[in-house]
């Protein structure tokens, strides 16, 4: 028996020192709370120690590295189109927007111009993962903040652009889509109608989640003035999307840079808020995806006939030189930038993702903020894991 | 005096009181748990539901208390064990001891008190105590700030329970809940006397507020913040499991019933229907088949109460603590205070 | 009960797309970026280049690179800070991981050539920082001498350098002068070595043998082919 | 001007789409009701044409070129052939050497399902098929050796016809 009790001493003592190494000075009366690596408000593995002085923040500090696959290393061992498949797993919801910045990097190195229809073919599935990521964003959002239902009815909405992406590309998540020159296959028959239909479910769904969740006045009590991000920080810690433009900053990479998808061709309104508060993100989120299912219906007027792949070698080989490319991902500005030395595969890509930055924030955002405001100001940022690990 | 033909010894009628009152709480806990959380939440949110244990998953209660009672009782190594173990038999026995004053028909109650009503707000806080342990007891952090949290909100909402209440005493007269709805089936509002006196009526606003309470007593979800399942896990029941999570589960459910039943009494004329369409004046001359209707309409007015009550707990968010305490003292309180006086002076004038 | 504090603030009126297109940065912007940095930095600018229409890159001296972030950020506008990482250019000792373990190894080039705007250390550390109203972006590289790979720290400049840097010390290896702490990011503490290192081996190549080799066989027995193919 | 609208300030717009999404359940299918739910062993849902379910393998056009095996990036194609002489096509000619498949194994528990090898295939062996119900209790039978891959050619629907506008480009 008495063994027993020394393994507990040891582990006891084990665990105490572990947690001692972590609160540098020694603090009496605060209490350090694991927010851990598993916890329901974490989207994947994220976790933030935090000292509680009572139920308020004194202290954050967000230890990520969890989910780390060393993305940047294996894509040095890889060829261009083994790359493809790699890369559209970073941020797993918004999964074709993660191929386009790398596959257009590579464009701009072969200097080779994908034909218009693939253009707009890219440009529309870019703004279907858009849909799909920021609408389970808003189911989530009633998640951390207690409502049950917004949640079910995200995912039912999501499943028809879902399965979208599957018609068109094969597959729901991880769509592998895009070549270097254009796209892999054309769209298959009676795609550009079921488009259509699900669009206006789409805005249905949009309209219910703005009575459901953002007219309700408990939820502005819960995120007006909470996690308020002044414009200058923002744009110090480089945070990007929604969350840049909740505080003011009028900055959209789909319009604003030179990209050549069809963007330019397509009228769409950048929303703003003053306020750079939780609820600010949040609301702007909402109006973006109002704003990507009218862009896909005008895409969808619009789409060109003809070609949907150039004339691309068969065996790839990117000649020498360094690209960056950024778009306007769901989550943020996403950019790969792509050195290769005219090898099969690049040499080195530096993969900038906007949960890094957007998270990067936290231990300034969350100081004196209470426990239940750091669930709120955390699922308003709206980081993946994967983007922050890579 | 008994009902019943046969003349029962003594003991029998409290064997009989005892089963009783065990199937009132119990029954309306599972029906709640069936219908409202299995399947209204599923039609909520446009899914089906439990739908493979027996016909319309109807079975599917029976699954998930086998799941509980087989799954392993574990108790974290720091723990306060004794206290740890007792914890939520303190919660469910304040149901219990909760619905032995509940009357459902002429005869048919478990107990008669004289001060029903202070008796049943004296007891529902009780469970107050079991949450509170049950988040010390189990050495965890998430669980501790889970269980400070119910302290703070439970005994800020108790004061606008009982403050509800006791306009519906005044305009009653009366503590005892038998009196209460007889003086609502028999009253008449304004010398109409069709629909009786419903207080729910004449006392909306001590409706509005007490249902709110309620919500809160019932950590339901714009009050849910000892088991905010997004922050605490889930508060102070995070360290629990198998049949003791189930004394947590069950207590829950039942609470729901039982504070619905009670709203019942208080405000929608608990079992009686209006006596004016039978042609009764009082407490006398009610026929006996009432017995066997009033739980039956009980039932009715309880399942109609926590259905609104589950309704708000589907479609809302949570609140935060400091607004939660704010919104109890600065608004709930002096709403409830202004209508005990304002049905103070109607009572006086009319 | 009622909703916030303040009463519902005015949306800043949007700035809707429909009218003319914002002027898309053309190269003369580019070069005058350039010159502003060489007069800024003087002798601390080493080389520039100006891809026509598309970028421009910068690099700079390994002791001006913060007084090049200051200029960035302050003479020519860039307040939104991008990225930080950097760059090994030693060509990697195992390629593909898809050699065949049975034959002699291959031998690799290991001549180091930096890439644009050359350099002449194993390492450098590059940033990308953007001005928001110009709508243009500058790429800046700094080398990181190969016996002590120590640069300044970029967090009074741009406070969002603190994790890029954490990141770019644990994966290169380089030190940044003025970094609060330089914990690792992603990897636990005891790790030891730097994987993005180009020598640094990624173990799952080397581990399992490439499914890919071929090794090919001659005919069994060249003409008699009644005798049962001996295959592998 | 998008002066976002003031909103409906109130409790009542929440409860409002509860009670729609649950008369909307409640009404039965045909009437435009139900729920979204798909009870699976039941019902099932067909996935469309171009669903990356598995991988099919037409033994006789696999010339074991190795090249799929070369450009898969998880490395779970597993190839071994060997040379043969077949008889020659026209009498008298002189044999052919043929390359003969032993072994062709995909193992499902490394794939990604990125089609890299189906795509790379310069012989049109491999194809995409949606079907999806191959999940195996051991982990090693997701290795699927040749015949099996052969089994699920009668899977593979045809090629489906493209959208209005597409031209069959010159790849």
């Amino acid at each position: 028996m008495t063994d027993l009790l020394d393994r507990q001493k040891l582990s006891y003592i084990a665990a105490q020192a572990a947690d001692a190494r972590l609160n540098v000075e020694l603090e009496t009366e605060g209490m350090t709370l694991n927010i851990g690596p598993q916890h329901p408000a974490t989207h994947g593995t994220l976790r933030i120690i935090v000292r509680l002085d009572g139920e308020q923040v004194v202290w954050a500090d967000p230890s990520a590295g969890y989910m780390h696959r060393g993305y940047e290393k294996l894509t040095e061992v890889r060829t261009f189109p083994q790359v493809t498949t790699l890369v559209n797993r970073i941020d797993w919801l918004g999964s074709f927007a993660n191929e386009v910045p790398f596959i257009l990097a590579a464009e701009q190195l072969m200097d080779i111009e994908a034909p218009p229809r693939a253009q707009w073919i890219r440009t529309i599935l870019f703004e279907l993962s858009r849909i799909a990521n920021v609408g389970l964003f808003l189911g989530d959002l009633g998640v951390q903040l207690g409502a049950i239902t917004p949640v079910f009815l995200a995912f039912r909405d999501r499943e028809y652009v879902l399965n979208l992406i599957e018609a068109a590309t094969g597959g729901r998540f991880h769509p592998n889509f895009d070549r270097i020159g254009g796209l892999k296959d054309d769209l298959p028959k009676g795609w550009v109608d079921e488009t259509r239909q699900v669009m206006k479910k789409l805005r249905n769904f949009c309209d219910e989640m703005e009575n459901l969740l953002f007219g309700n006045a408990i939820f502005q009590t819960r995120t007006r003035g909470i996690g308020v991000i002044p414009k200058d920080v923002a744009l110090q810690y480089g945070l990007s999307g929604a969350n840049l433009r909740a505080s003011g900053v009028d900055w959209d990479l789909r319009r604003d840079q030179r990209i050549p998808l069809a963007y330019d061709k397509v009228d769409f309104k950048v929303w703003t808020h003053p306020d750079g508060d939780s609820f600010a993100r949040c609301w702007i989120r909402l109006q973006e995806t109002r704003e990507a299912t009218k862009i896909v219906d005008q895409l969808l007027d619009g789409l060109p006939s003809g070609p949907v792949m150039a004339k691309v070698p068969r065996i790839i080989k990117v000649p020498e030189g360094e690209a960056w490319i950024s778009t306007e991902n769901p989550l943020g500005e996403m950019g790969y930038y792509v050195v290769s030395q005219g090898d099969l595969g690049p040499f080195r890509v530096k993969i900038r993702t906007a949960s890094f930055n957007n998270i990067s924030i936290v231990p300034w955002v969350l100081r004196g903020v209470f426990v239940p405001d750091v669930i709120t100001i955390l699922a308003s940022l709206y980081f993946i894991l994967g983007d922050i690990d890579r | 005096m008994s009902v019943f033909a046969v003349d029962i010894p003594y003991w029998g009628q409290s064997l009989l009181r005892v089963l009783g009152g065990t199937v009132a709480v119990l029954l309306p806990a599972g029906t709640i748990v069936y219908l409202f959380l299995f399947k209204m939440m599923s039609f909520m949110q446009s899914r089906l539901g439990p739908m493979e244990a027996g016909p319309y998953g109807s079975m599917q209660l029976v699954a998930e208390v086998g799941k509980w009672l087989q799954k392993e009782d574990l108790q974290p190594l720091r723990a306060d064990k004794r206290i740890f173990k007792i914890a939520p038999l303190i919660v469910l026995v304040s149901t219990f001891i909760l619905v032995a004053v509940v009357p459902f028909g002429p005869d048919a109650y478990f107990t008669n008190f004289q001060a029903g009503i202070f008796y049943a707000l004296a007891v529902s806080s009780v469970s107050v105590l079991g949450i509170l342990i049950a988040g010390w007891s189990s050495a965890n952090k998430y669980s501790l700030l889970g269980g400070l949290r119910a302290a703070g909100q439970l005994i800020a909402y108790e004061l606008p329970m009982v403050l509800a209440v006791i306009g519906v005493v005044i305009q009653a007269g009366t503590l005892n809940l038998q009196q209460i709805v007889v003086a609502q089936n028999a009253g008449e509002m304004f010398g109409w006397n069709g629909l009786g006196n419903p207080y729910l009526l004449t006392q909306f606003v001590g409706f509005v507020v007490f249902m709110i309470s309620v919500q809160a007593e019932l950590t339901q979800t714009p009050f849910d913040m000892p088991i905010a399942e997004s922050e605490l896990v889930s508060g102070y029941m995070t360290e629990y499991s198998g049949f003791r999570f189930l004394i947590f589960f069950i207590a829950e459910f039942a609470n729901v019933g039982v504070f619905s039943l009670i709203a019942a009494v208080l405000f929608l004329g608990g079992w009686g229907i209006p006596f004016s369409w039978f042609g009764w004046h009082s407490m006398g001359d009610v026929d006996n088949w009432m017995n066997i209707v009033g739980p039956l309409i009980m039932v009715t007015k309880m399942i109609v109460l926590s259905f609104v009550v589950m309704w708000v707990r589907f479609s809302y968010p949570r609140l935060r603590e400091d607004q939660l305490q704010r919104f109890a003292w600065k608004v709930l309180i002096p709403v409830s205070l202004l209508n005990i006086m304002v049905t103070a002076v109607l009572k006086v004038i009319f | 009960m009622r909703c916030a504090s303040r009463s519902w603030s005015a949306v800043v009126p949007l700035s809707d797309t429909g009218t003319e297109a914002p002027a898309l940065p053309g190269d003369a912007l580019r070069e005058r970026i350039v010159d502003q940095l060489r007069d800024a930095l003087g002798d601390g600018l080493v080389d520039s280049l100006v891809k026509p229409g598309v970028d421009v890159w910068v690099r700079v001296r390994t002791d001006a690179w913060r007084a090049a972030g200051i200029a960035l950020r302050d003479i020519v506008g860039c307040q939104y800070f991008c990225f930080l990482s950097a760059i090994d250019w030693l060509p990697s000792p195992f390629g593909r991981g898809e050699d065949d373990p049975t034959a002699p190894p291959p031998e690799r080039s290991t001549e180091i050539r930096q890439g644009y705007t050359g350099g002449d250390t194993r390492m450098q550390v590059f940033a990308r920082v953007t001005n928001l109203s110009l709508h243009v972006g500058v790429t800046v590289k700094a080398d990181v001498p190969d016996d002590d790979a120590v640069v300044d720290s970029w967090i009074p400049v741009y406070a969002g350098a603190n994790w890029h840097e954490r990141e770019a010390h644990e994966m290169f290896g380089i030190r940044f002068a003025g970094h609060p702490d330089l914990r690792n990011m992603y990897l636990p503490t005891e790790f030891e070595g730097h994987p993005l290192r180009k020598d640094f081996p990624l173990l799952a190549r080397l581990v399992k043998p490439w499914p890919g080799i071929v090794d090919v066989e001659p005919l069994p027995g060249g003409d008699d082919d009644n005798e049962e193919g001996g295959g592998e | 001007m998008g002066i976002a609208k003031d909103f409906k300030n109130g409790y009542l717009s929440g409860l409002g789409v509860t009670m729609k999404t649950f008369v909307k359940t409640v009404t039965p299918k045909k009437m435009g009701g139900g729920a979204a739910t798909v009870q699976y062993p039941h019902e099932k849902e067909a996935p469309p044409i171009r669903a990356r379910g598995v991988i099919a393998l037409r033994e006789d056009n696999c010339t074991s070129c190795m090249l799929c095996a070369r450009s898969c990036p998880d490395w779970c194609i597993y190839i071994e052939g060997h040379k043969e002489l077949a008889p020659p096509r026209r009498a008298g000619g002189a044999p052919r050497k043929v390359n003969k498949l032993d072994r062709f194994d995909i193992d499902y528990a490394l794939c990604m399902y990125c089609g890299i090898c189906v795509e790379v295939c310069p012989f049109d062996a491999l194809f995409w098929s949606p079907e999806y119900e191959y999940s195996e209790p051991k982990i090693a039978d997701l290795l699927h050796d040749k015949t099996k891959l052969g089994e699920w050619m009668e899977t593979v629907p045809e090629y489906p016809e493209l959208e209005a506008g597409a031209q069959k480009g010159k790849k």
